[in-house]
């Protein structure tokens, strides 16, 4: 089992307290998963992303364990936890283009990457120029700057270098929210090939674009003010989500095709809650047609069908 | 309150060219080219387009905020460019804005009230107290918000859905005849999304015309009458949404309808034609019923 | 990457038209006849004042017209020609900055590069180690508060005339003459240090304090961020932030030239040391107006001269520039 | 001119980072932020030292001339004594009351930095502001003026100016010095303002029929505010140290006490060859207490207003 993680809760340090970004979330992912964490913005997502790899900043571990092919990782240690990084975990960041030392041509900075793991470059160009092609770009990257290259190229470079020693898990966060629908496709796409080359053993690919999701990741776990709502087989939760939140969420996203004339889409009123004292009990109840007085207690987040995982008293009728 | 009317924003050959560096000696970027339609009280005309496609800028000079370099744009017949002073004042008590960042349109240092006493001193002096909290009350309902809610508070105490709601209803006071919506809900969450779309289908309904500019074509298919397709700053296919999206004969559309994500169909292979080949003289022609296409 | 170059001789060439035509203004803005007040002012005699109000009619000419004037001015210019002395008569202007020069170079250039370098050392380890950030840099905030010549006078003070471990003042010892032998040398390296040091440690602190913020805006930039999560070491880390941080670092250099020239025409004053801050020391007690002017150019044209000279650095270390592409 | 105030750039970074929409970061209104910005500035060591230190010298030069009836330039105390209690920092050679000197010469420093500093932000932010929210042909020549007074050192021009237009007071001198010191202002503000006109409450504000002016008074300036504050204080400190120089020249006001021209008699009276400390410390403390003080306040309050730059 590559990933499991029990129970993880990372809070941000602020002036006026903690905000309980990440509350006690527990899900696996298994090797060669392609595993699609949705949600909206400040439901926890990038933080849970985040702290699988680096707990950076105002970022503090409050508890909970994750362990990585059987291999517990060292979360809150900085110096230890760089052992796994790159090597077995790895990352395609959220400003990924933007990633790169503006003053260094790119064949140079991966050098000095690779060695300053321990990893011979000569030995790994071979490969490095193989994965270039893969994704359409020429060994002449490797002599350009960062500024003489588009978004796209960008993007396609860090994901070959956040790759390239084959690390079991890769976290992809927001790969697709910056780049035009064209290039999009492609990128994500390349993904996929990059799982089915071996390249990563098990990836995490966070967005809110739940569309991009049905289309690449073989499930989906959506997220909800800190907690984990739901986690299904990507085609089930589409079609047939059974957490109310989803349920309402997935009915607010108009296909190419629907017309405001033939049927009105509904949005969900209200907004999620402050995380710096989270409400007690199922968090999206305040906004949940369906709440009623059980609501109260917290839903655990429990199997209510073969591979379908959701955190609602009602979701298993 | 609104009712359609024969005036029309007519945009004729709209171009805009950007100069980098010092003096305008750096080198030229034609961010607009030749950009032809109109926007007609009563219906929803969605622009769209990918990052630097120019829509943005199309947008801004229909605002006048920011010149074009040839072309005309004419509102009711008059030139919008050549509007000083009052004229402009009351071209923009007709024809208003709203744009992309909510936290970006608000100055943070003030409560969001500011976006109403701006306009009230400018375009409705001589309301009287209560007659204006009825006025700003009614508008405030049109877009679904109670006062109470927003009111009297800072930018970063509401949401980014409440925030383009209340830049509405600031141009629902205004009596305004064309609302420029510059990409307004791509920065907001998609259950608060719909909504704000909702709204906007309402006012068209009671005859505001709305150039909605967005990349996403599934909102822009969503929301319009009428779809213009923006490629490089110029125009390669125009007509009714139902007609465009049915059967789309240019290829830049095509791509653009094969790589957007659906929730109910796998994605197939894109289509194979090149959608960069730009024709040598290009010219938008009519392909059927009020449908151009670029050739 | 041309036109970058080409775009900041065109800046340089305008400002020294610029410096130059206020140079040649100056004299004439004064209200009322220049020369009168220019000769009220050395309280000459009625005879003397004379035939010198005479003189510098002629020599200013200003009986020909503004433009024929302006014309000559820059013809006398071009030759090289800056007019004869007052203070130190029988030489020209020319031969007495070019005597001078050798010496300010002497001590400003090996000035700011030291500084330059350790300032940028040590801001870049302050914001690493906490000791250091409190001690270093509370320093640095003094030094680059003090003004040079008070720091020169505390120096000649406490070190020359308490500790007597260096001269007092002057370039080197009045029995030798200027020549390449080792005494020579020796004797100028001893007037040199302290002068030295007082530019170095005032141009020490800027560069210390500036180069530590510059660090921790790097050290947060998304580069960084990316290579931590890729579990790069701390020294690798830093070294690109360092990389980063020294461009504008550069920038700054060429905008702090301007001061640090200003603080060595002090300090020369206050260690007597033979360069052009002597020069302009003599140049104002007997209002010598023809050195006073040419001594002005000098200064301009040297800190454009240096200011070129940063910019071709800044192109050197900053590819960005020299791919000649703003971004895609 | 000082190094440090070209370091300004540097230290007041221009963009002054309006609390941002971090996934973890609690977003303050301007009253929150208000309440944060005090609660930080308070515990800011750097901010209450360099206050501390500047306020101090400031108490010093509007009562120290009350504390003593000897004028600067009087004489006819005893010669050259060593600080005494009856002479608190002593006597110059020729019979002056350092004392009186170095209180008088602070109240100097302190007119002259303000009125300097006033005035230079007055012409960096008319250039700034309309440089950098008109853009276009404007922004450039306004751009290319700056550069160019830029580049000049501002010493040798005022060492040429005021050998011709002899300075007689310090009125005139804080004139020249203003005059001289506002580009690297008018550069930091331009860009400032720049990042700014591009925000979308500008344009908002244009499309409600505001004019040029009332967008740069009423929605630029508020948000700017904190950093002009800073630039006002750097400009202050350079200005104390120009002005200094520029007196130790002899080219500053001369029936006018400054520090600068106690430095000047000090040296040309050869106290130091006298060993007369006395005479030629207090004014280069002075100085460098009341410059390294707004530098550390400087500091200080950018910490306060960019929390990255905090060392937490």
């Amino acid at each position: 089992m590559t990933l499991a993680v029990d129970d993880l809760r990372v809070y941000y340090r602020t002036l006026k307290g903690d905000v309980k970004a990440l509350d006690g979330v527990t899900f696996s992912v298994s090797d060669g998963e392609i595993m699609g964490l949705a949600g909206e913005s400040g439901c926890g997502k990038t933080t849970l992303g985040k702290s699988l790899i680096r707990l950076d900043g105002r970022m503090q571990l409050m508890g909970g364990t994750v362990s990585l092919d059987g291999v517990r990782l060292p979360l809150a240690d900085e110096r230890a936890m760089s052992a796994f990084r790159f090597k077995d975990v790895s990352i395609v960041p959220q400003y990924a283009m933007s990633a790169l030392n503006p003053i260094r041509k790119i064949g140079r900075m991966i050098s000095e990457l690779l060695d300053s793991r321990g990893v011979s470059y000569r030995d790994t160009r071979p490969e490095l120029s193989r994965r270039l092609a893969l994704v359409g770009l020429g060994d002449e990257i490797l002599d350009r700057f960062p500024i003489e290259l588009s978004g796209g190229q960008k993007q396609r470079v860090v994901m070959v270098l956040s790759t390239l020693m084959d690390p079991s898990l890769l976290i992809a966060d927001e790969l697709t929210s910056a780049l035009d629908v064209s290039t999009q496709k492609a990128v994500a796409e390349m993904l996929v090939e990059f799982r089915d080359r071996g390249f990563v053993k098990s990836t995490i690919v966070i967005t809110h674009d739940l569309a991009v999701l049905y289309q690449i990741a073989d499930t989906i776990l959506v997220m909800y003010a800190g907690k984990l709502v739901e986690k299904a087989p990507a085609g089930e939760l589409t079609r047939d989500p059974r957490h109310p939140y989803t349920r309402l969420l997935i009915g607010s996203l108009p296909e190419v095709g629907a017309r405001i004339s033939e049927k009105r889409l509904q949005g969900i009123a209200g907004r999620p809650p402050s995380l710096l004292d989270p409400p007690s009990g199922c968090r999206f109840r305040a906004r949940c047609p369906l709440a009623f007085a059980k609501c109260v207690e917290e839903p655990p987040f429990v199997e209510i069908a073969p591979g379908r995982h959701a955190a609602c008293w009602k979701a298993a009728a | 309150m609104l009712e359609g009317g024969s005036v029309t924003l007519r945009l004729e050959n709209v171009t805009k060219v950007f100069r980098t560096g010092t003096f305008g000696g750096g080198a030229t970027v034609n961010a607009v080219t030749g950009v032809t339609f109109d926007i007609r009280p009563g219906e929803i005309v969605s622009l769209i387009g990918e990052s630097g496609s120019g829509k943005t800028t199309v947008g801004r000079m229909i605002l006048r905020l920011t010149p074009p370099t040839a072309g005309s744009i004419t509102f009711d017949g008059r030139d919008v460019s050549t509007l000083g002073g009052r004229g402009l004042r009351d071209y923009y008590g007709r024809v208003q804005g709203v744009f992309q960042d909510p936290f970006s349109s608000y100055n943070p240092v003030f409560k969001v009230d500011r976006v109403f006493e701006m306009i009230r001193r400018a375009y409705l002096p001589t309301v009287t107290g209560s007659e204006w909290r009825e006025r700003r009350r009614r508008a405030l309902e049109d877009v679904g918000l109670e006062a109470a809610d927003v009111l009297g508070k800072y930018p970063h105490q509401l949401s980014g859905g409440q925030l383009q709601r209340l830049l509405i209803s600031r141009a629902l006071l205004m009596d305004i005849e064309i609302l420029v919506a510059d990409e307004i809900i791509s920065m907001l969450d998609a259950s608060t999304r719909i909504d704000v779309l909702n709204i906007l289908g309402d006012l068209r309904d009671r005859g505001l015309g709305v150039l909605f500019v967005t990349h996403d074509l599934a909102l822009g298919n969503y929301l319009s009458d009428r779809v213009v397709i923006l490629q490089h700053g110029r125009i390669v296919e125009m007509g009714p949404t139902a007609k465009v999206f049915a059967n789309p004969v240019h290829p830049y559309t095509r791509m653009l309808l094969s790589c957007v994500p659906q929730l109910t169909a796998k994605w197939d292979a894109t289509t194979n034609d090149d959608p960069r080949a730009v024709p040598t003289n290009p010219v938008l022609q009519l392909v059927g019923d009020d449908h151009y296409v670029e050739r | 990457m041309t036109r970058y170059l080409a775009r900041k001789i065109l800046l340089y060439l305008l400002t020294f038209w610029f410096a130059v035509t206020i140079d040649w203004m100056i004299p004439r803005l004064m209200p009322g006849d220049p020369i009168d007040g220019l000769i009220g002012r050395i309280q000459a005699d009625s005879t003397a004042s004379q035939n010198l109000h005479g003189y510098f009619t002629e020599s200013f000419e200003l009986d020909q017209p503004l433009w024929q004037q302006y014309l000559n001015f820059w013809q006398g210019l071009i030759r090289g020609d800056l007019g004869p002395s007052i203070t130190y008569v029988g030489s020209t202007v020319g031969e007495l900055m070019w005597a001078a020069i050798p010496y300010t170079l002497a001590l400003l250039v090996p000035a700011i590069v030291l500084s330059y370098v350790a300032g940028n050392r040590v801001g870049a380890m302050a914001a690493r180690r906490k000791v250091l950030d409190n001690t270093a840099l509370p320093v640095a905030y003094v030094l680059t508060a003090m003004p040079y010549m008070w720091l020169a006078i505390m120096l000649v003070y406490v070190v020359s005339f308490r500790w007597e471990l260096f001269p007092v003042s002057g370039a080197y010892d009045f029995s030798l003459q200027p020549a390449w032998t080792w005494e020579f040398a020796r004797s100028f390296l001893s007037h040199w240090f302290l002068p030295f040091l007082t530019l170095f440690l005032v141009a020490f602190g800027g560069w210390a304090i500036g180069m530590r913020n510059l660090i921790i805006y790097e050290l947060e930039a998304d580069y960084a961020n990316y290579l931590q999560s890729l579990g790069a070491p701390n020294k690798l880390v830093r070294k690109y932030a360092y990389g980063n941080a020294v461009l504008p670092q550069m920038s700054g250099l060429a905008l702090a030239l301007g001061a640090v020239v200003g603080g060595a025409l002090v300090t020369e004053i206050v260690f007597g040391y033979p360069g052009i801050g002597t020069l302009i020391l003599a140049a104002l007690q007997n209002r010598d107006y023809f050195l006073l002017q040419g001594l002005f150019l000098l200064i301009i044209t040297g800190v454009l001269i240096a200011n070129f000279i940063v910019d071709i650095l800044y192109v050197i270390v900053d590819p960005r520039t020299r791919t000649g592409i703003q971004g895609t | 001119m000082s190094s440090a105030e070209s370091r300004a750039d540097l230290v007041a970074t221009p963009e002054v980072a309006l609390t941002g929409q971090g996934a973890g970061d609690v977003e303050l209104g301007p009253r929150g932020k208000r309440f944060e910005a005090l609660h930080f500035a308070l515990r800011n060591t750097k901010l209450v030292i360099g206050a501390s230190v500047v306020l101090a010298f400031l108490a010093l030069a509007l009562v120290g001339p009350l504390l003593t009836d000897a004028t600067p330039f009087e004489f006819g105390y005893p010669l050259g004594q060593p600080p005494s209690s009856e002479y608190w920092l002593g006597t110059t050679a020729p019979g002056q009351d350092v004392f009186a000197q170095f209180v008088y010469g602070l109240r100097s420093s302190f007119v002259v930095g303000a009125l300097a500093a006033a005035i230079a932000s007055v012409i960096g932010m008319a250039v700034g502001f309309v440089g950098g929210y008109r853009g276009g042909v404007i922004d450039d020549v306004l751009s290319m003026l700056t550069n160019i007074v830029l580049v000049i050192p501002t010493l040798a021009v005022l060492i040429i100016v005021s050998a011709y237009l002899s300075v007689g007071s310090l009125r005139s001198e804080a004139i020249l010095i203003g005059l001289t010191s506002w580009p690297w202002a008018a550069r930091a503000i331009r860009a400032q303002t720049f990042s700014l006109a591009s925000r979308d409450f500008v344009s908002l504000a244009r499309l409600s029929g505001q004019g040029t002016a009332r967008v740069i008074l009423r929605e630029i300036a508020p948000n700017m505010s904190s950093y002009l504050f800073l630039t006002f204080i750097l400009l202050f400190g350079g200005a104390v140290l120009t002005a200094a120089t520029l007196d130790f020249l002899g080219l500053g006001p001369s029936q006018v006490m400054s520090l600068g021209l106690m430095m000047n008699t000090a040296v040309s009276n050869a106290a130091l060859q006298l060993g007369m400390w006395w005479w030629f410390v207090p004014p280069g403390v002075g100085i460098t207490a009341i410059v390294g003080g707004l530098y550390v306040m400087n500091v200080g309050l950018d910490e306060v207003f960019n929390p990255r730059l905090r060392r937490t």
